[in-house]
Formats: C-alpha cells, structure tokens, sequence
C-alpha cells in the first residue's frame, strides 16, 4: 500500500522544472552514454563499444588544452594500464585506461589511486641522515658526499662483500638490470631483491 | 532518450574497493564520505558475496520526495543531482534512502553536519559545467564529457556496470545467459520499478 | 607465467594453490571469471583459509599450510590410478615419469587425507575435475613456495601440469601469479646473489659473457672483487642478509656485512624482522632509496642511517614486466616531485662518485633506453633480444589493436606482435611468445618446444634406466626442419652457442630453419641437481604433527647455504607444538601492497584497511578467552612477538591464526610513529606479522618459510 | 510434423545426457548462481535497514503527512482561538483586590527561559520543514544550529520546572471533571471550576513539555548525531514529528491562552503576584 502511494506520488516530486535549473543541465542530460556501457561489459560487446565510441558526445573536455601519458601500474604484475592526464606538468586526473589489453580500464583500489603516489603528502622532500638520534635534512651533495665516501672505506678496509645490495622488484627493468650490474662492478654477489621471498 | 542505470553484478564483484577509490581519488572526496561502498555478506563463509553500492539514481527516489529544501532533482536522463548549496544537511533524504546513499561530511562547527554529498553518477551538479565550482563542489562532470563514471569504468572484474538502461540491461542479460540462470540484479526493484 | 592473464580466458578449469588472487591480483579476475561464466570452467582454490578467491570457487579444499606438495603428488598418483593422465603427451615430451609415478604411488587420497587434512573423497574428486575439464590452468603465489620445500612444491605443481598434458597449450600451462608489479623484469634481470642477468649463472663463462655486452675487460671485473673465487660464489641473499651483519650463525665470507643499501625494499617483509631490526642498527652504513620513508627508517636509530628521496616510478620512464612476460613502457608522467630524483640520477651520481663510471656507462648514453638496448644485447638466453624500447613504445601506443582473448594485434603499426612481446621474442621480428612450450605455432610465429638444457640422455639413479631427453620423433614446431626433438644450437659462430653469441647469428639462423635455438626436448620430472630429485612430502620445520616427522622428516643442516649456516634437521623439534599450538600462516590484503609504505602512505587506502589484525576463529578464539576485537599478542617459537586485534572470522580453521603481511611502524607492540621523519609517518601504523613468522628457508632457493609456522596466542 | 520430432528428439536427449553427466558427476560443478533472494535480504538487513518498514513509512509521512499536519496546526488551532475569541470573548478578572504570590523569581526566569527557548524551537523547525520557501542554505544551516541550542536551552529548563512544579503537576480526580467542561471556556459564565494550582488544561501542557520534551530531546540526538542505526533514524524522525506537532498544538494553545483568553495571566507570570479573585474561580482547589 505505502509502496503504491509512493509510487503515485513521486511523479509529483519530480518536477520537470527542477530539471531545468541550469539549462546546461537539460542538454546535457540528451547525451547518450557511449564509449561508456559497451566498455564495461567485456569482450562480447566490443564490437558496440567501438563503433559507439566515434559519437560526437565526447565532443567538449574537461581539459581541453592537458595531453595524455600512457604508463603501467606500479602495485601488482598484472601490469594494469595507466592513462594520467597531465597539464602543466600537473597530474591532474587519472583516467579509465580503456584500451589496455589486459587491464581494460579496470583497476584495484591501489590502481585507482595511481595519483597519490606523485600527490601523497607522505612522500619524502629532502634527502634526510640521522644526527644524534634525530632526523635531519640535506643536502644531495652532502648526503652523496658522505656516502660514497663511507663506501670506499669500508671497501677498502673490509672488502666488497662487506656492502650488501637489497635491490627492487619496483624499479624498472632497466633500473634493476643497473643494481645487478653495480654489484657486479662493486665486486659482490651480495645483491638480492624480493623475489627471492 | 536513454535513461542512466547502475548495475552491480553479484556473481562479479570481488570486494577490490577499486570503485570506491576511484570514485574518491577522481572526485576528491574527503575521508570519511563514502559516496561508493562494498559491502560484503557471509564473510569467510561458503556463499560470501559483495556488492558495490552507490546512489542508484531511483526513478522514483524517495530522497527527492522528502527533501525540505527540494534541492535534489532528477534529470531527464534519470540522474539525481542535488544543490549542495540549498542543502541544510537535515539527513532527512538519508532517512528515505533505501541504499544508504546520501553521506554527510562532519567537520562543520558543532560537529554539524554539512551539506549532503552523494554520488552524482559522475556528472557534476547544477553549476556551471566543468567550472571550477562545480568541480569543487561535485566532483567531475564525466558525463558532459561523454564518458562512464569512474567507479564503473574502473571495475576490476567489470562487475559494475553504468551507462544507458537498456545496454546495461543487454550486457547483464548477456551474461545471465551465458551462466544459465535468470538471477535478478540487487536493487534495481527497488530503484527502477515501473508503475 | 608460461600463458597470460588473458589466456586464462579459455581455461576449462583453473587450480588456484596458495593464491588469492581475487586480493592480490584482482585485475586478473576478469579474465579468470570471464572463464567461469563462460566455459563454465570449475574454479579450484586450495588454501588453508577461505579466501575472497573461494568465495568465487566452485570447489574450495582447505589445506593444512606447507602439505601441498603431498597433495599435488596425491593428485598425480589418482590420476595415474585412474588411466586419466595424457598418455601421449607424456610418451613425447616428458622425461623420467616412471620414476616420478612411482615416487607418486605412495601418496595415496588416504595418505593425502592423514597428512593434508583434506577428505580423500575431495582428492579424488579434484583429480576428476581436472581429469575431465582439460585443459587446467593451475597458478599458484607465495602460499605455495614460501615454505622450506617450497621448491619441491612448486615442481610437484609443474609435474601435474605435465601429466595432465596442459602444457604449451591455450587455457592451461603454469600461471604463477606474480607480486611486484616488475618482480618479473627484475627477477629476468637476476637482481639475485646466485645469477647474472638473464639466468646464465655465476660461472666464468658467464662473467665473460657479460664482460663482454658491458665492454669491458673481464680481468677488470675480477679486479674488482676480493678474489675470484668470490665471483663464482653465490651471495647472501635477501631473506637472511642480517645473519652477515649479526655474526650469530657462522658466515662463510671473509668479512661481516657493514654496510646496507636498501633500494626500492620495504624491509617489513622480511621474516624474523625483529632480527633484521638488530642487524640495522649494527650496520656502519645504511642507505634506504625511498618516495617513502620504509620501516626501517623508523626501526634504525643509530646515526648511520640515511635516507636519499627517489622519485615514484610515474616520475620516470623504463620498461617493466608484467607477470605474464608482457614488456611494457611506463612514461615519464610527470617531472620528480619535491627534491626528489629518479633511480637512474641516483644510480649515476653515486657510481661517479665511487669512481667506475666510464666503465659502467660506456655504451649507456641515452637513459634508459640504451640501458633497454644493452638488455637487448646480451640477456639471450630468455629472448630479451626483440623487445627494442621503440618496439615496446609502439605497443603503449597501439593498446586497442590487440584481441583480448590471443593478445595478438590485428593490423595496424603492431600486426601480428602479442602484446609486450612476452619473452622470449628472438629477434626485432619476432612476435613474442605467448605460450611457452606450445609445439602448434611455428618457432617464428611465437612456438617453442622445452628447452634442452641438461644434456641429451641420463641414467636415473632411482631406477637405472637410460632415457634419451630430447623430445620423441614427430614433436616439432610448424616448419622445423627436423621432425623431432634436436639439441641446442651451437657453433654457428664458432666458439659460441645460442646463448654467448651477441652477433646473434645463431639465434636467426634457428627461427630460419623453423627451430628453437634452446633444442626441442622433454620437460623433466626428475631434478638430478636438487637435494629431492622427485618431489616428496616433508613436514614443515615447525610442523603441528610431530607424528609426521619420522615419517616425513625434513633435510639436513646446510652449512654453507648462501653463505651462512642453516638449520633443518636440529630445527625440527616434535614437542615444539606443545608450546605454540597454533599454525601461523600471512597474506595478502587487496588495500595494501608489499610492506606497505606506499599504500600505508595513501589517505584512502589507509581509510579502507585503517589496523592490524589477526584472522582467528571463533571457536579458537573463545576457547582462549578472547573476544572478537580485543588486543592479543601472538608469539613465535624465536621469541618474536606481535601485539594485534583478533578478529574472528571463519575464514580460518580453528588450528589456523591468520595475518596481513603489509603492516609496520609498530614493533613488539610499541609504536615507532615517533621515529619516521616528522610528517612523514604513514597514516596506519601497526605491528609487522613478520615479527612473528617463523626460521626455516628453503632448500634450494632460500626462500624464507612464512606460511607454516606456529605461533601461540593469549589475552594482550 | 518430422521436421520437429527429430530435432526435438535430439534435444532431448542431449538434455538427458546433460542431466545424466551432471548427476553423474561428470561435470563435478556446481556453476549456475544459486538464488540470490536470501543474499539481497541479508544486504538489504546490513545496511540499508528495514527499508519496507519503516523508510517508505517515513517516506510517506515526510512527503505528505508532515508537512500538512503542521500547516493545518499553525492554520487551523490559530482559527479556532480567533473564533472563540470573537464569540466568547477573554476572561477577564479583576486584578484588584488581594494578591497571591504564586511564582517565585527562579520559576519565573526559569519559565521565561524555557519560553523563549521553546519559541525559538517552534520557529526553527518550522523553518526546517518548510525550508523550500525560504530557499535553504545559509538559512536552513543556521535554523539547525539555532534549534540545537534552543533545545539544549529548553531542555535544561524544562528540566528545572520538572522539579519545581512536579507535586502541583501531579493528577488529580477533579482533572477530569475539569476536562469535561473544557475548564469553563466555552462560556462566558465565570463560575468556579474544579482546579487546583493547576487546571488539567495546564497539567496536560506540562507533562507534554516535560515527558514530551525528554522524548523530543532523545530522538533530535539521534537525528542530529545520526548515531544508531538507520531504521532508529526513521523512528526517530517520525516520532520527533508527530510529537512535535502536537507540541506545537499545545504551545499555541498555552501563548493563547496566556496572552489573550485570560486577561492579566501574563502579567502573573512576570511579576509572580496573582489575584485572590481570579484563583477563586479557575483555581478554587488552591490551598496557598
């Protein structure tokens, strides 16, 4: 009974001049979901999503003048595709990576927050070093000054393999391929990275 | 005139929460407001099943017949937007909700609540479109751009589908089939009936 | 992977073991439902806890943690039993079944059923599902090779997959789920203390080899070390790198470790940390390269700890490698934030500084590509030679032209490639290889038979017989000029093979004649090198049924074990259990990612996943005093122990105590949010389940034995 | 007739055989979804409440009864005041005479207190209900702070007149006489009516604010906290409107009743002195 009186009722509630309140918003409201449903539906329908895709609905952006960079997940190795709209050298959306061939737009929720890598206020700012139990900045001369320094005397008095190399399975493969390859012209197989846990 | 459904596909959803970051992360939600949410049912037990819930945009949604201030409305494609500037943040349109919908950031003086903020399916709200207001206010207006919101275009498993009634319809019907059986989808009697 | 996430596609029937890939890979379960609904393909999960994966299984077996050899082995003696393995697959490409069957023989669903724990009625059920719904992709994760036979495991996984015939075919093959989003690139990359990059190993030939991609003079390297007998030596590895700092166990090297570089490594994921934890601070020099501060920033308090700020990877570019082989390129999205600088900056100034840079960046002058390019040149042996950095920028550009189910692109720039041209892609003109071992395709189109690598015949020790290892007569790729199995490929280039020749003349002289310059032979089920030659069961080293060990006891002490000393047998102690009841098993959690600075660091996923906790059930939980959401502590046998909230849930048994692996900042229950640089302290804080996991590695690859503990738990 | 008979035969017997394999065991899987009804029900109870009970009830309400009933309060009670006024007229007394120190200051300042307050409560919530006509906002935001204070304010108060007046609020049997005659006001006769300190007009009136207000005051928390879950929310709301009107009937009834029907009542309250006279007829069980 109630259910029905709402029902009856709620045509009243939704007056047609509340829709008008802007009349951008009545345009807008025209425009048919395209690239959109098809994406979403898996590979039976791509066929429809492609063709749909070419509809002028995509006509106006948000940002008009941003470019887009193609990039890959940094969490797992499924290797989800990553389309981050950039202006100004500003990232300043991520966006649905449609296209990627075996992400298709999808994303965990650590994807889905690719951005805060680059916006996380947690990030670090300066190189950092410990004195007397306290944290404090400087400089990346200083802090590579004294690091490298400390290296070679340990190499020289203790050897090579008194350094131990915890690589990255984060880093890239180029990079990765450098950490090995430091080792190896350090003069150490101490180098390791978390494949091996 | 196609008409905007959500539609979040049981047998799918996998609680990656990867629509309600992305929802957050692409809308700059605050902490707290949650305008997306999993919900997980038997956990750790045979039978667990999530789904992903949001504003459904109701035909007839309740929350529009309730509102003191009438400042949410419905668009001609079925879309509930609301005027966060009319709001007073009585509550009263989550009292309606049947989804729990409607959020309410704290943080105002007295711990009041502020203004509500739900899901706007991604398109905006009643400002200017792509203003820096109505980015502010709502978030982004994906569908004046022609895209799907962000929680659907992100699904992990595709288990969330948005866009036109009829082809989520088509897609769900689609794989209903393909699993042998003609299971409902969760909340759409409830938000898409017809009289 | 040997197939790829999208392959997955057209499983008939997919075994999960010790994976959760619903939290761990959830991108990857599109294609994996996809294959549910649509060829209604069963999904079998076999974890010791009912996972989100379960949850989506049609059949979900619960596993006492560290049995899942015995079980596999338990499946491959029923389908034997049964008639039901692929009699002509194993008669043409495999080697040393008899001796594997008979080995198998002795695990019967019974047996399975006293040591696994599962009913022997599901055993047998499981064998016929597979039996029945061929072909199966089986992928397995850290649950089925963190354990100290994690190695014997994970070749029981393979053996199945031979017997069954899945191999080198679409739908099936070995679908290991990796972690890391480029722990695939990485690890190709041998960022590892026993191997040079591309896996050729540390012998001299190996050195020369790469002496000669790096261009330089092969005497120079071995000036570099302490003596030459160290470059032949395998390394510490990362698992227990602390023991060289502590001098606790006996080392063999000539020195403790003194110094540390921690580049890209969150440290919490290391067993044992409270140990790693006392190794940072007896360091003379650590170096932690992070975005984030890690834990070890906040557990090392002496003053010889500094942190340098590395760019994200969205601030620079390189390529890396998914798990399904696919090479991919990540742009620079955006110029490093703050102060902060790119690996390849750090990397530069700091070997500058140490003074071999002319030698290190001799042919390396465009960063990172020539680095992609020197990778091109000399990492042959797993096919790095095709995947030039514009051959991969080409494929970032084309995503939409490539089939989701074959990732095989359909006209436009990339035609014919597979998507990241998955390794091994032979030369510029090789498509990639999208399933490993798959004999339909021709060589050049992306085929391979196995590999020949350990020569062409052996007598078993288990049975005498000789076999010849090369694949039988009329198992060949389309096109290949011999109609069977031949050996690899040498000489070409006098003085060289396939693998040593940077001309790579012997590479394209074999994809011409339509053959795999590693040879065409049998996948192997016996490993003469490793300490099990076939798999067998042995009880955890910690094991909750001390009436398993006679039977099924573990190995031998290791004295020189990555150079240090590493207990087995004198670590396996029955009346252990009394004291620590409970097996300790660690995982995933979908919101949090590896240890968790990152995503620990992230407002939203810190909302979504905001405490440590451990996974009890009920039954276990009331029987001990504790209410859903008190405080408990949980203790390992080593003294390690953690402060957490229970949380009771039937996702585990009541023997089974569950724990997220991706906490830190707390330590023994005292929070160390004071010692993280000001304002940089994730946002969640809580004790590293690590604390807590137990000894043990494995035999052959050292990898630490986090999923098979025991703990004890009581009121906090 | 052939043409369906073998292709109809075929297809049942791949049914069969479907049946039979999948009895059988030979497809060990148990695929198809099982219905969803019981799983649908459990989310609906986790989170969204009994949305069937009690959101479509408040939803009703909220659009229809609500709103009305308060106009109708704040038209109708109004109405029928200016009738009687018109036809019967004010009492009016004499306030000569001998005065009677009915009200200390401390229930006086209380009195005005929880007054003021409550005024301020009518006002604001009437500005929430109807907050479509004043546009919202800024206004609405405001009428919601100014209603949690008045509401802190009055229940204070209204708290302290509990104590103070509880044992003359007390009923009594004369009440009832009392309200059958509807305490004499519908005629112009002035003669006694049965009453003590207070008519049964006023006891009502008190226990109203009183009870009512404390019931009033626990479900505006929740309204305002938005603690307990959301089916107490609905409840609450519903409750906290019928109540509410209600409240509002007897408020206009009371400022009537005191400003006009009974000339000089407001003066008693201000300065605390009421007249011998006066207490004579509407309070003749006054034992001061």
């Amino acid at each position: 009974m109630a259910q029905r009186k709402i029902r009856s009722s709620l045509s009243v509630g939704t007056k047609t001049s509340r829709v008008t309140l802007n009349p951008k918003v009545a345009r807008r409201s025209f425009l048919k979901l395209s690239a959109a449903t098809a994406a979403l539906t898996g590979a039976v329908m791509t066929t429809k999503m492609t063709a749909k895709a070419a509809t002028p609905a995509a006509a106006k952006a948000a940002y008009p003048e941003s470019k887009m960079v193609r990039s890959i997940c940094t969490h797992c190795a499924v290797g989800c595709g990553i389309e981050a709209e950039v202006r100004n050298g500003v990232w300043i959306r991520q966006e649905v990576a449609q296209d990627h061939p075996v992400s298709r737009g999808g994303y965990c929720c650590k994807g889905a927050s690719a951005i805060d890598m680059v916006t996380s206020e947690k990030r670090l700012k300066s190189p950092m070093k410990r004195v007397n139990g306290k944290w404090q900045k400087i400089s990346w001369d200083t802090a590579m000054g004294e690091i490298a320094a400390k290296l070679t005397a340990i190499r020289d008095n203790d050897g090579p393999d008194a350094l131990h190399l915890n690589g990255s399975a984060k880093v890239s493969t180029e990079m990765a391929y450098l950490q090995r390859k430091f080792a190896a012209f350090w003069g150490s197989n101490n180098v390791d990275h978390q494949a091996r846990i | 005139m196609g008409r905007m459904k959500f539609l979040c596909d049981i047998e799918r959803c996998i609680d990656c929460s990867g629509c309600v970051v992305a929802c957050k992360e692409g809308n700059h939600i605050p902490v707290g407001v949650n305008r997306r949410r999993v919900i997980t049912i038997g956990q750790g037990k045979p039978g667990e099943k999530s789904i992903s819930v949001s504003c459904m945009h109701c035909a007839d949604a309740p929350c529009i017949a309730v509102c003191p201030v009438d400042c949410i409305y419905q668009r001609d494609d079925g879309i509930v937007l609301h005027d966060k500037e009319a709001c007073i943040g009585c509550g009263y349109c989550f009292m309606a909700c049947p989804f729990g919908a409607p959020q309410f950031p704290s943080g105002q003086v007295f711990g009041a609540r502020g203004a509500m903020d739900k899901c706007t399916f991604c398109a905006g709200g009643p400002e200017e479109t792509f203003s820096a207001k109505e980015v502010r206010l709502y978030g982004q207006n994906r569908i004046a751009e022609g895209k799907v919101p962000l929680c659907a275009g992100m699904c992990a498993t595709k288990s969330l589908l948005a866009g036109d009634a009829d082809e989520v319809a088509d897609v769900y019907r689609e794989r209903v089939f393909k699993r042998g059986s003609g299971a409902n989808a969760w909340g759409w009697n409830k938000a898409y009936k017809k009289e | 992977m040997t197939n790829s996430l999208n392959d997955m596609r057209r499983a008939q029937s997919m075994i999960f073991i010790g994976s959760n890939a619903a939290e761990a890979h959830p991108v990857a379960m599109q294609h994996i439902l996809h294959a549910k609904e649509v060829n209604n393909a069963p999904i079998i999960v076999v974890d010791p806890r009912f996972t989100k994966l379960a949850a989506k299984a049609s059949e979900f077996v619960r596993i006492r943690p560290g049995t899942d050899c015995i079980f596999i082995m338990g499946l491959i003696n029923e389908i034997i039993q049964k008639g039901w393995e692929d009699k002509e697959f194993i008669r043409t490409r495999v080697a040393g079944f008899p001796e594997m069957a008979e080995v198998a023989a002795k695990y019967s669903p019974e047996e399975v059923e006293n040591v696994t724990g599962i009913p022997a009625a599901q055993t047998r059920k499981v064998a016929k599902i597979l039996a029945t719904n061929r072909p199966t992709s089986l992928t397995w994760c850290m649950g089925g090779t963190q354990h100290h036979i994690g190695s014997s495991i994970t070749r029981a996984f393979c053996i199945l997959q031979l017997v069954l015939g899945n191999m080198g075919k679409s739908g099936g093959g070995t679908n290991i789920f990796r972690g890391h989003d480029n722990v695939q690139g990485a690890t190709d990359m041998c960022v590892l203390s026993h191997t040079l990059p591309g896996y050729y190993g540390l012998k001299d030939g190996s050195w020369k080899h790469w002496c000669r991609v790096w261009d330089v003079d092969y005497d120079y390297i071995v000036s570099r070390f302490k003596e030459k007998k160290w470059m032949n030596a395998k390394g510490f590895t990362l698992a227990r790198w602390y023991e060289g700092v502590l001098g606790e166990e006996k080392i063999e090297q000539y020195t403790p470790i003194k110094a540390m570089i921690q580049w890209g490594c969150g440290s919490n994921s290391n067993s044992q940390y409270n140990r790693v934890v006392k190794a940072y601070n007896k360091l003379d020099l650590f170096v932690i390269v992070d975005p984030f501060p890690t834990m070890a920033a906040a557990t090392c308090t002496s003053d010889n700890v500094y942190i340098l700020p590395c760019s994200s990877q969205y601030e620079t570019s390189g390529s890396v490698t998914s798990t399904s082989r696919q090479i991919q390129w990540r742009h620079k999205i955006v110029e490093p934030i703050n102060d902060c600088r790119d690996d390849y900056t750090i990397m530069q100034d700091l070997v500058e500084r140490l003074g071999f840079a002319n030698e290190f960046y001799k042919n390396i002058k465009e960063i990172p590509e020539d680095i992609t390019r020197e990778i091109n040149k000399g990492t042959l042996t797993i096919g790095y030679n095709g995947q030039t950095p514009e051959r991969i920028k080409k494929h970032m550009e084309n995503w939409h032209t490539f089939d989701i189910e074959t990732l095989q692109a359909k006209g436009g720039p990339c035609d014919g490639d597979y998507y990241g041209m998955p390794w091994p892609c032979w030369t510029e003109e090789h498509p990639g290889t999208p399933i490993l071992y798959d004999v339909s395709k021709p060589v050049a189109e992306g085929g391979l038979p196995f590999r020949n690598r350990f020569g062409l015949e052996k007598i078993y020790d288990q049975s005498g017989r000789t076999e010849n290892l090369l694949a039988a007569e009329g198992v060949y790729n389309p096109g290949s000029e011999v109609k069977g199995g031949y050996p690899e490929f040498k000489d070409v280039v006098p003085g060289t093979n396939w693998k040593t020749d940077l001309s790579q003349k012997t590479l394209k002289e074999a994809i011409r004649r339509g053959m795999a310059p590693f040879g065409n032979a049998r996948a192997r089920c016996v490993v003469w090198t490793f300490p099990d030659q076939i798999p067998i069961h042995r009880e955890p080293l910690h094991s909750p049924r001390p009436d398993l060990i006679a039977k099924y006891p573990t190995y031998e002490d290791q004295p020189n074990h990555f150079r240090v000393f590493t207990r087995y047998k004198s670590e396996q102690n029955p009346d252990l259990v009394k004291k620590f009841p409970f097996v300790l098993t660690t995982g995933r959690m979908v919101e949090h990612m590896g240890a968790g600075a990152e995503t620990r660091s992230n407002k939203y996923l810190s909302e979504l996943q905001p405490e440590m906790y451990a996974e009890v059930n009920p039954v276990t939980g009331h029987n001990l005093g504790v209410r859903d959401g008190d405080m408990i502590w949980i203790e390992s046998p080593e003294g390690g122990k953690v402060k957490v909230k229970a949380f009771f849930t039937e996702r585990v048994d009541e023997k089974t105590i569950f724990m997220p692996y991706h906490f830190g900042g707390t330590l023994m229950g005292e929070s160390l949010a004071g010692n993280y640089p000001e304002g940089h302290a994730p946002y969640v804080v809580g004790d590293s389940a690590n604390v807590c996991t137990n000894y043990g590695y494995d035999i052959v690859t050292q990898i630490q034995a986090t999923k098979d503990g025991l703990c004890k738990i009581s009121r906090a | 007739m052939k043409k369906i008979i073998l292709p109809g035969c075929i297809l049942f017997l791949a049914m069969s055989g479907l049946a039979l394999a999948r009895v059988s065991g030979l497809f060990p899987t148990a695929i198809g979804p099982e219905p969803l009804t019981a799983t649908y029900q459990q989310i609906n109870a986790v989170f969204t409440g009994d949305w069937q009970q009690y959101g479509q009830l408040f939803t009703n309400l909220q659009q229809f009864l609500f709103p009305r009933l308060f106009l109708l309060v704040i038209t109708i009670v109004p109405v029928i005041f200016f009738l009687h006024y018109i036809a019967i007229g004010p009492m009016v007394f004499d306030h000569g005479g001998k005065q009677v120190y009915c009200y200390n200051l401390f229930v006086r300042v209380v009195h005005w207190c929880a007054a003021l307050s409550f005024s301020l409560l009518v006002l604001t919530g009437l500005l929430i209900l109807f907050a479509s006509l004043f546009a919202g906002g800024a206004i609405g935001i405001m009428a919601r702070s100014v209603h949690l204070f008045s509401a802190l304010t009055f229940t204070g108060s209204a708290f302290l007149l509990l104590l103070v007046w509880i044992k003359d609020m007390l009923p009594a049997l004369y009440d009832i006489k009392w309200m059958i005659i509807m305490g004499g006001y519908l005629t112009k006769e002035k003669k006694p009516v049965p009453a003590g300190k207070f008519n049964a007009g006023q006891k009502m009136w008190f226990w109203l604010a009183t009870l009512g207000g404390a019931v009033m005051a626990v479900t505006g928390y929740f309204l305002y906290s938005f603690s307990g879950n959301i089916d107490t929310l609905r409840l609450s709301a519903i409750i906290h409107s019928f109540l509410g009107a209600a409240m509002l009937a007897m408020f206009l009834i009371h400022v009537y009743m005191s400003m006009a029907a009974i000339k000089g009542a407001l003066g008693s309250m201000i300065s605390g002195y009421k007249a011998e006279s006066e207490l004579k007829i509407l309070h003749p069980e006054f034992k001061y």
